[in-house]
């Protein structure tokens, strides 16, 4: 009854080319960007463990899923080495901030960003021959080798004996941004923004270029795309999205890292978030950050609710995750994005059930 | 034509071979297609599956041959029997076993095998010795000897044609009793349609093998079935003799392009044709 | 492009006229290890006709589009496109110099809509840069909705409006075909190039489809390359017909010198249409 | 330059990399059969060496007898899997099954676990793992009589199994299964009973790699590590292809050897780590399906 | 009650090592409450599943640290997460201990308030195991021309020690050849046949995990000797040699908990595993390394609890900044040891502002093919100036980049 289209009509394309084209979405997400920036000013909704354990590192997560899922999702090109691109963007930050007097820390950020962009281009040239899964397993080469760089050479880290760093302190127009819900805001105005800027993308040409080449690169050719242009672009944003997430889980999360920070692992589990959340999906990529992040906590929760054994819970736990990652994907497996909107859909056809 | 006519004359006096029975079958839980839709292909005969793009005729197929769960499609209500048993909880390879293959739309070779493995993929179901399976695919090749040239090829890597010809081709490998087949004429040369339709007729007179297909080439299906059944937007719309309905006027008009006046020009059709549909 | 005005130009469809050559082939030889696709063929093009290419199945018909527009490049042979001499074409300069195609195994990018499918044959035309389009901001906001008309004028013409935000992959068969015109007209081609676009289509649905082709043929003089299998269909509309068999040339002309041709007959025709 | 070093060097690498293709054959056994890139194999190495090790500590089997149970423990989970994971996903996209295999991880990871404790073991095989003495002797040169033993193994288990692929009916029906799951059902090939025999058979190659790394590193939960190794082997010789696994095996261990006994001092060592993925990455430029891969077909 | 928060892990790789240690902690907890808690006061605690994972750690910290009242101490078994919750420590006033990792200049209290790498550090292990080296080869003027390899984790962790060692080898002149294992490190064949090439006099193991019984079955295939290996205490443990069978039988490494029956062992073994109500599912880890360093540990908090309920108030649970006093001035001497029944098992320990470790002594102990012995029997200290000195530097760096100027907390 709620969810009704009908009678919204749109007479220009302009306001049928919206990202929401559906009143109640827009309704919707307005309501949730309030309930978020509510959560930072009022405690009495998010206790400092919320903002600083879960919903931070959640959005750095969705930020890192968002720019795998541009490359993935949107582009076809599956990649296991995201945390290498985060940890170049994350040292990249550091050692700008470091090294230039007076750096604006968010131009820190983007100039990290930048650099991870760079790296991408480069590890994103052999996509232009190979595909697949073979693509896949090459792309471990980015997550090895750039952690090893980062332990080989000490300049990167500041000729920190051990290769860790601490990441400095975020402070703009002297503000400093050291509570857990500053630090939100920031992370969470940073994801607004570039969510946005990634939808944006994603609906006009760049965005077409990028799923034609997904979907049948042969036929995209044909019709104009250049290969090489599209997917090293698709490279290049994904990394810098992924470096911008990497050097927020340094700065605005960890404090003090060290490259293992950004092990394979990590990828991993970026990669989980998109296939969870809904390969080529914007709102995918949020959804599966959240399930990724979200449930292990749940269930540990849960566990501790059940008084059983540390070792049996923590292997039930692991077990319950596989097996609702295995389930949710035979109910849909596109992603929970996508039982999103059939969500949507049937709730637009109730109460009539076709 | 008079051969079919004289076929038509028989009523469907036969237990049905294979009846489908009111399904309705949805999509990714919110799109129906299938409407319930019920026909029924006696013993021994040829029945064609007419409609436009879009009415559900491959669904319908697919149904049949339990292929749906594999694209998220369920059947929501309905039935479908089998040599008079209620097949819809077989798995498709029990149904090859049971006699009844299917020929899927869009040709779906296995891309890297050779013509020839792919066909003998098609005697999956069958316990043959080697010269048997020699003499089978002599047969295949007998009907298709383009296939017999690219045997070697990957199949890949031949032609649109080629690649219907060898889907055809490995469905016969099964020696079904019952075959279903989707467009099978769709990219075929006019001479090798004329032919895969005389193998049709062929098979199923000396062979004593049903038919059920979805064609649209709607003048040559009527021309070799015995039965046709009209299917618009997931329904049933109308069904009878092939003569019957070839001789239809709104079937004429909308499936046959031949109007009172005869057959016109492709040049000449001077409108767009507003649709009219049966039951819209 | 508006409805009104195509219907208004149908009676006009009599005066045809064609051009000079356009587009020549000479002696095209292709092979794909032991298999010769195509052997020393030659034909030529010329503006605002409609040329068909008749054959076999496995005569090399789909080869020679691709060669026409790059995907494939020829061992041996010229191709002569406006004057221009090549040895081959690639996909890109084709694409850029006005050859838009359909493809026998559709191609359409099945994760997207049918509008945005229809939105990548523009491409060529749209020039804002991918930073203005994040911001999706100024020129690049206006230009998006520029080429989103004339979208939705291809839309309408080919009469699928109620499907514009279905993804492509949902669609029968023969929308789907439909969408593949739709996103080749998009861009606006000089020469159209088509691979069996009525294949799986009804007679009612392949009058619609001729009468598209015509129109545009028509209207905007575009050039078209067709395959066909479908006798009807090529020799009502195709201005001249070339036949393959086996990679080889064994015929070409009108539709009627073609009809009659007794090698022609033997080869694929099997009867006189 | 050491003549002696460098062939020690280069047997060594050529050894080490059977014990990688014994991995790398689990993973194409699976993918040329189903299309299925399964991320669980390195869990199932764990799982099934545990298991038989389980069953030595515990329950005080012998070797003899704690082998057949495993085999017969691997078969049951490659029946459940099949019926609780792979058939509901049958005809879905690569990545999605992919996917799956990745729950499955970490469900057999846990259950591993969940069975046998994480407490590490070690796992006696009756072949030592001690220097063959003749060579030593003569040439002075090392070869482990074990990865001797493993190389055997090995080479007979891609033998059988290449033969299945490509003599038997079974094994045409698998390559079909991989191209096109729809079409494969369509022609009557009972896909879940192939698939079902087909993870029970991929469970023993586990197994038998799970026994032989458990054997040289303990059995721990660091053997699911080992498919990492395997990766690079495996794009290298090419997913669909057993000799791939074996040839793409020997280059990789080879080289990765070479390159960090001569060339790692030059750059700081433990080069190791993303060597053979470049080595792999040049390979594939040249050819994008590896060594022995089936081409991809990309047409229209 | 006085509240722990005990982040470890039970699954994934490095699961056997923290089932061990957390069992310990927990087991000495148990003990300590059985006989009436720290002066009347019962410890409690709450275990969260890490998997050894930084952010799941850092969530398991903000968890924690406001359950029951607030946590008072934390101890996360895991450099990754160390650092992930490094600079949160301050400002929730939780101290937090890091035995035997994480960053060696943490020692310095003046920098790092809440940070206490309690008893030893990287840098002062490395400079131990020279010291022991160099008596093994009959004194330290008897190291020069000695080849040592220096086979290590590629990682923060495995580079740790290098500028220590790095320095020993200037100054007595033996020569320090790096190996480098990219990690996991389940194959090392190279690395070994380099050794052998090199045939060096010792290798320091410097491993972690399925690492360490690779090296030591690897160093067997290439007929290395395990007497001249010297591993690491992470490379010291029951489950780094028992993988490696009988291959590690000789092959010596260091510790900070001595290996042996200790009184206070054995009433673990009496009151709690008698009783059914131990930690650990296998009894037979019980008094493993792992074990005994969790029982360390967790001797080490009590004591820091025992020390700030004297200064705060006895019978009283402590804050965790109370707590943080208490850890900066312990003194566990000789006579406190025996009193807990551990006399020998860990060094004596005393901290202060100046210095977080308090002690800085190692032990050597030897595998025998069933169990560790310790083989040497004074504990090993190295050289403290040398550490000292790349303490105050590193640390003060440190303090610089983060602009903190070093003072001691009150
Ligand atoms: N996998 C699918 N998911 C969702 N909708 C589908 C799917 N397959 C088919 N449909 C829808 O079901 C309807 C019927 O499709 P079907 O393929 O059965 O038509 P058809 O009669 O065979 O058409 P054609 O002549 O073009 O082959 C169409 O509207 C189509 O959009
Ligand atoms: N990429 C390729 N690799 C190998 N052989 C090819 C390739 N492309 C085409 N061929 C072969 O070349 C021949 C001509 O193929 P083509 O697709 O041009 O035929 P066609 O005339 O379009 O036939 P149809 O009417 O069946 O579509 C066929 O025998 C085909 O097998
Ligand atoms: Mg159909
Ligand atoms: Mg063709």
């Amino acid at each position: 009854m709620f969810y009704r289209e009908a009678g919204q009509f749109k007479t220009s394309y302009q306001a049928d080319n919206q990202i929401f084209p559906i009143r109640q979405d827009r309704i919707a997400l307005a309501a949730l960007l309030v309930v978020a920036l509510a959560l930072a000013l009022a405690p009495v909704l998010a206790s400092p463990y919320a903002l600083s354990a879960i919903l931070i590192p959640f959005l750095i997560f969705s930020l890192a899923a968002l720019g795998l899922n541009i490359l993935t999702g949107y582009a076809g090109q599956l990649s296991l080495g995201t945390a290498a691109f985060m940890a170049v963007g994350a040292f990249g930050a550091y050692n700008f901030v470091l090294r230039v007097p007076g750096m604006p820390i968010l131009l820190a950020f983007v100039l990290g960003g930048l650099s991870a962009a760079l790296v991408g281009i480069a590890f994103g040239l052999p996509s232009l021959r190979i595909r697949g899964f073979y693509l896949a397993a090459s792309t471990l080469a980015t997550q090895f080798f750039v952690l090893w760089c980062l332990t080989k050479i000490p300049f990167l880290t500041n000729n920190s004996s051990s290769g860790v760093i601490t990441a400095q302190k975020i402070t703009i127009l002297g503000y400093e941004f050291d509570t857990p819900a500053s630090k939100y805001l920031l992370v969470l105005g940073v994801v607004a923004v570039m969510a946005l800027l990634a939808k944006n993308m994603i609906r006009s040409n760049v965005g077409r270029s990028w799923m034609a080449v997904r979907d049948m690169d042969v036929a995209a050719e044909v019709i104009g795309f250049r290969l090489m242009r599209t997917k090293l672009l698709a490279f290049a944003v994904s990394s810098f999205y992924c470096g911008v997430a990497g050097a927020l889980y340094a700065f605005a999360y960890l404090g003090t890292v060290e490259p293992e920070a950004y092990n394979l692992d990590l990828s991993f589990r970026i990669l989980f978030m998109v296939i969870i959340g809904g390969v080529g999906s914007v709102l995918g990529s949020f959804l599966g950050a959240a399930f990724i992040v979200l449930l292990p906590v749940f269930l540990n929760v849960l566990a501790h609710g059940l008084a059983l054994p540390t070792n049996v819970a923590s292997n039930l736990e692991l077990m319950v995750f596989g097996a609702l990652i295995v389930f949710f994907l035979i109910v849909e497996p596109h992603g929970l994005a996508r039982l999103w909107q059939i969500g949507k859909e049937k709730l637009r056809l109730w109460p009539f059930p076709h | 034509m008079t051969m079919n006519t004289a076929a038509a004359a028989e009523t469907v006096s036969s237990q049905p071979y294979l009846s489908v029975n009111n399904i309705e079958v949805i999509y990714d839980h919110v799109i129906l297609v299938l409407k319930g839709v019920s026909l029924q292909v006696p013993q021994g005969k040829i029945v064609a599956l007419l409609g436009a793009n879009g009415a559900g005729k491959s669904t319908t197929l697919k149904t049949i041959s339990t292929l749906l769960r594999g694209e998220r499609g369920d059947v929501t209500k309905g039935e479908v029997q089998f040599k008079g048993e209620r097949v819809d909880q077989l798995t498709p390879n029990e149904l090859v076993k049971r006699g009844l293959s299917q020929v899927m739309e869009g040709r779906h070779c296995f891309g890297h095998l050779t013509i020839e493995d792919n066909l003998l993929t098609g005697a999956y179901t069958r316990s043959l010795s080697r010269p048997q399976l020699k003499e089978a695919l002599d047969k295949v090749y007998h009907y298709f000897p383009r296939l017999k040239e690219r045997r070697a090829s990957q199949a890949g890597y031949t032609s649109g044609g080629e690649q219907q010809m060898c889907a055809i081709g490995r469905a016969l490998m099964a020696k079904p009793s019952m075959i279903l087949l989707d467009e099978p004429s769709m990219g075929i040369a006019p001479q090798i349609v004329e032919e895969i339709f005389g193998i049709v007729k062929d098979l199923n007179q000396k062979e004593n093998v049903s038919f059920l297909l979805a064609e649209q080439n709607t003048s040559v299906a009527l021309r070799y079935a015995d039965f046709g059944y009209i299917l618009e937007n997931g329904r049933v719309v109308m069904e009878g003799a092939a003569s019957d309905l070839a001789s239809n006027e709104d079937v004429k008009e909308f499936y046959l392009g031949v109007s009172g006046a005869g057959r016109k020009s492709f040049r000449d059709m001077k409108f767009y044709r507003r649709r009219k549909r049966w039951l819209a | 492009m508006q409805m009104n005005e195509i219907e208004a130009h149908l009676g006009a469809s009599a005066g045809r006229r064609t051009g000079p050559v356009i587009l020549d082939m000479k002696n095209i030889s292709l092979s794909f290890g032991g298999v010769r696709a195509l052997t020393d063929i030659s034909f030529n093009v010329k503006e605002h006709e409609i040329r068909a290419i008749i054959g076999p199945n496995g005569a090399g018909k789909s080869s020679m589009l691709n060669v026409i527009n790059g995907v494939y490049r020829p061992q041996q042979g010229e191709i002569i496109y406006r004057g221009e001499h090549r040895r081959n074409m690639d996909c890109y300069a084709a694409a850029k110099s006005g050859i838009a195609r359909t493809f026998q195994n559709i191609a359409l990018f099945k994760g997207m809509t049918v509008l945005d499918n229809i939105m990548t044959g523009r491409n060529l035309k749209m020039k804002s840069n991918f930073l203005l389009q994040a911001l999706y901001w100024g020129p690049a906001r206006r230009e998006e909705i520029e080429h989103r008309i004339k979208a939705e004028e291809i839309i309408d013409f080919l009469e699928i409006q109620a499907i514009r935000k279905t993804p492509v992959g949902r669609l029968p068969y023969g929308l789907q075909k439909r969408v593949e015109l739709g996103r080749a007209l998009a861009a606006e081609p000089e020469i159209l190039l088509l691979d069996e676009p009525m294949a799986g289509m009804n007679v009612e649905e392949k009058q619609d489809m001729c009468r598209f082709i015509l129109d545009v043929n028509d209207q905007f003089g575009t050039t078209i390359v067709l395959i066909e299998h479908d006798m009807g269909v090529v020799m009502d509309i195709s201005d001249r017909v070339v036949v393959l068999d086996y990679g080889k040339k064994i015929g070409d002309g009108t539709p009627d010198e073609v009809r009659t041709n007794q090698d022609v007959i033997n080869a694929y025709l099997g009867v006189e249409h | 330059m050491n003549v002696n070093f460098f062939f020690e060097v280069l047997i060594g690498g050529l050894l080490s990399g059977v014990m990688y293709a014994l991995v790398a054959i689990g993973f194409v056994l699976i993918y040329k059969a189903s299309g299925v890139f399964n991320f669980a194999q390195g869990a199932m190495v764990f799982f099934a060496a545990l298991t038989c090790v389980g069953l030595i500590d515990k329950f005080g089997l012998s070797v003899w007898l704690a082998i057949p149970i495993t085999i017969v423990v691997m078969v049951v989970l490659g029946l459940a899997i099949e019926r609780v994971v792979l058939r509901p996903l049958v005809n879905q996209p690569e990545i999605t099954l992919f996917m799956a295999t990745i729950g499955l991880a970490f469900f057999i990871e846990g259950l591993a676990q969940l069975m046998w404790g994480s407490q590490v073991h070690k796992l006696e095989l009756p072949i030592e793992d001690v220097p063959l003495q003749f060579l030593l002797d003569k040439f002075n040169i090392i070869v482990s009589q074990f990865d001797v033993a493993a190389a055997g193994i090995c080479a007979l288990l891609v033998t059988a199994l290449a033969l299945l692929f490509a003599r038997t009916k079974v094994g045409r029906a698998l390559r079909a299964v991989a191209d096109d799951h729809q079409a494969a059902l369509a022609v009557g090939i009972p896909l879940q009973r192939i698939w079902a025999v087909l993870w029970s058979v991929a469970g023993m190659v586990a197994l038998v790699a799970g026994l032989l790394w458990g054997a040289r590193n303990g059995v721990q939960f660091a053997l699911t590590f080992v498919a990492l190794k395997a990766l690079p082997v495996l794009i290298l010789g090419g997913f669909t292809s057993m000799p791939g696994a074996i040839v793409g095996g020997l280059i990789i261990g080879a080289s990765e050897k070479l390159a960090e006994v001569y060339l790692g001092p030059m750059v700081g060592g433990g080069i190791e780590g993303w060597f053979p993925y470049i080595l792999a990455l040049l390979f594939l430029l040249v050819r994008p399906e590896g060594l022995f891969g089936e081409k991809i077909i990309r047409r229209i | 009650d006085q509240f722990i928060a005990l982040p470890s892990y039970r699954v994934g790789p490095y699961a056997a090592g923290g089932s061990g240690f957390y069992g310990g902690v927990i087991d000495y907890f148990n003990l300590v409450n059985m006989n009436g808690g720290v002066n009347g006061v019962k410890i409690s605690w709450e275990e969260c599943e890490t998997e050894y994972n930084p952010s799941r750690g850092v969530e398991c910290y903000e968890r924690l640290k406001t359950k029951n009242g607030g946590a008072t101490m934390v101890e996360p078994l895991s450099t990754g997460i160390a650092y992930g919750v490094l600079d949160r420590l301050p400002q929730d006033k939780i101290p937090m201990t890091m035995l035997g990792y994480g960053r060696s200049d943490a020692a310095n209290g003046k920098v790092f308030p809440y940070v206490f790498p309690l008893i030893t550090s990287y840098w002062n292990q490395a400079a131990g195991m020279i010291k022991y080296l160099g008596d093994k080869s009959g004194g330290m003027d008897k190291l020069k021309g000695k080849k040592i390899v220096h086979l290590y984790h590629d990682s923060a962790f495995g580079k740790e020690p290098l500028p220590v060692l790095e320095a020993l080898s200037k100054q007595h002149g033996f020569e320090l050849i790096k190996i480098a294992v990219p990690p996991p490190g389940s194959e090392q064949q190279s690395q070994w046949l380099q050794i052998r090439q090199a045939n060096p006099d010792y290798v320091i193991l410097w491993g972690w995990g399925v690492m360490n019984s690779v090296a030591i079955k690897t160093a067997q295939r290439n007929g290395f000797p395990r007497e001249k290996m010297l591993g690491v205490w992470w490379a010291g443990s029951e489950e780094d040699t028992v993988p490696a069978g009988d291959a590690a039988k000789g092959y010596s490494a260091m510790t900070f908990n001595t290996p042996g029956n200790y009184p206070v062992m054995d009433e673990i073994h009496k009151k709690l595993y008698d009783a059914g109500k131990g930690n650990l599912a296998d009894r037979n880890r019980v008094g493993s390394v792992y074990h005994m360093r969790g029982v360390t540990a967790a001797i080490l908090w009590v004591e820091a609890m025992r020390t700030a309920q004297d200064k705060f108030g006895k019978g009283k649970a402590v804050t965790g900044e109370q707590l943080r006093w208490g850890l900066e001035h312990l003194n566990v001497d000789e006579a406190r040891e025996k009193a807990i029944g551990a006399f020998g098992m860990l060094p004596v320990v005393k901290t202060s502002c100046d210095d977080h470790e308090g002690s800085g002594a190692v032990k050597v102990q030897q595998w025998d093919g069933k169990k560790w012995n310790a083989i040497t029997p004074n504990w090993v200290v190295g050289d403290k100036a040398l550490t000292r000195k790349l303490l105050e530097d590193s640390s003060n760096a440190y303090a610089a980049e983060k602009k903190i100027t070093p003072a001691c907390a009150k």
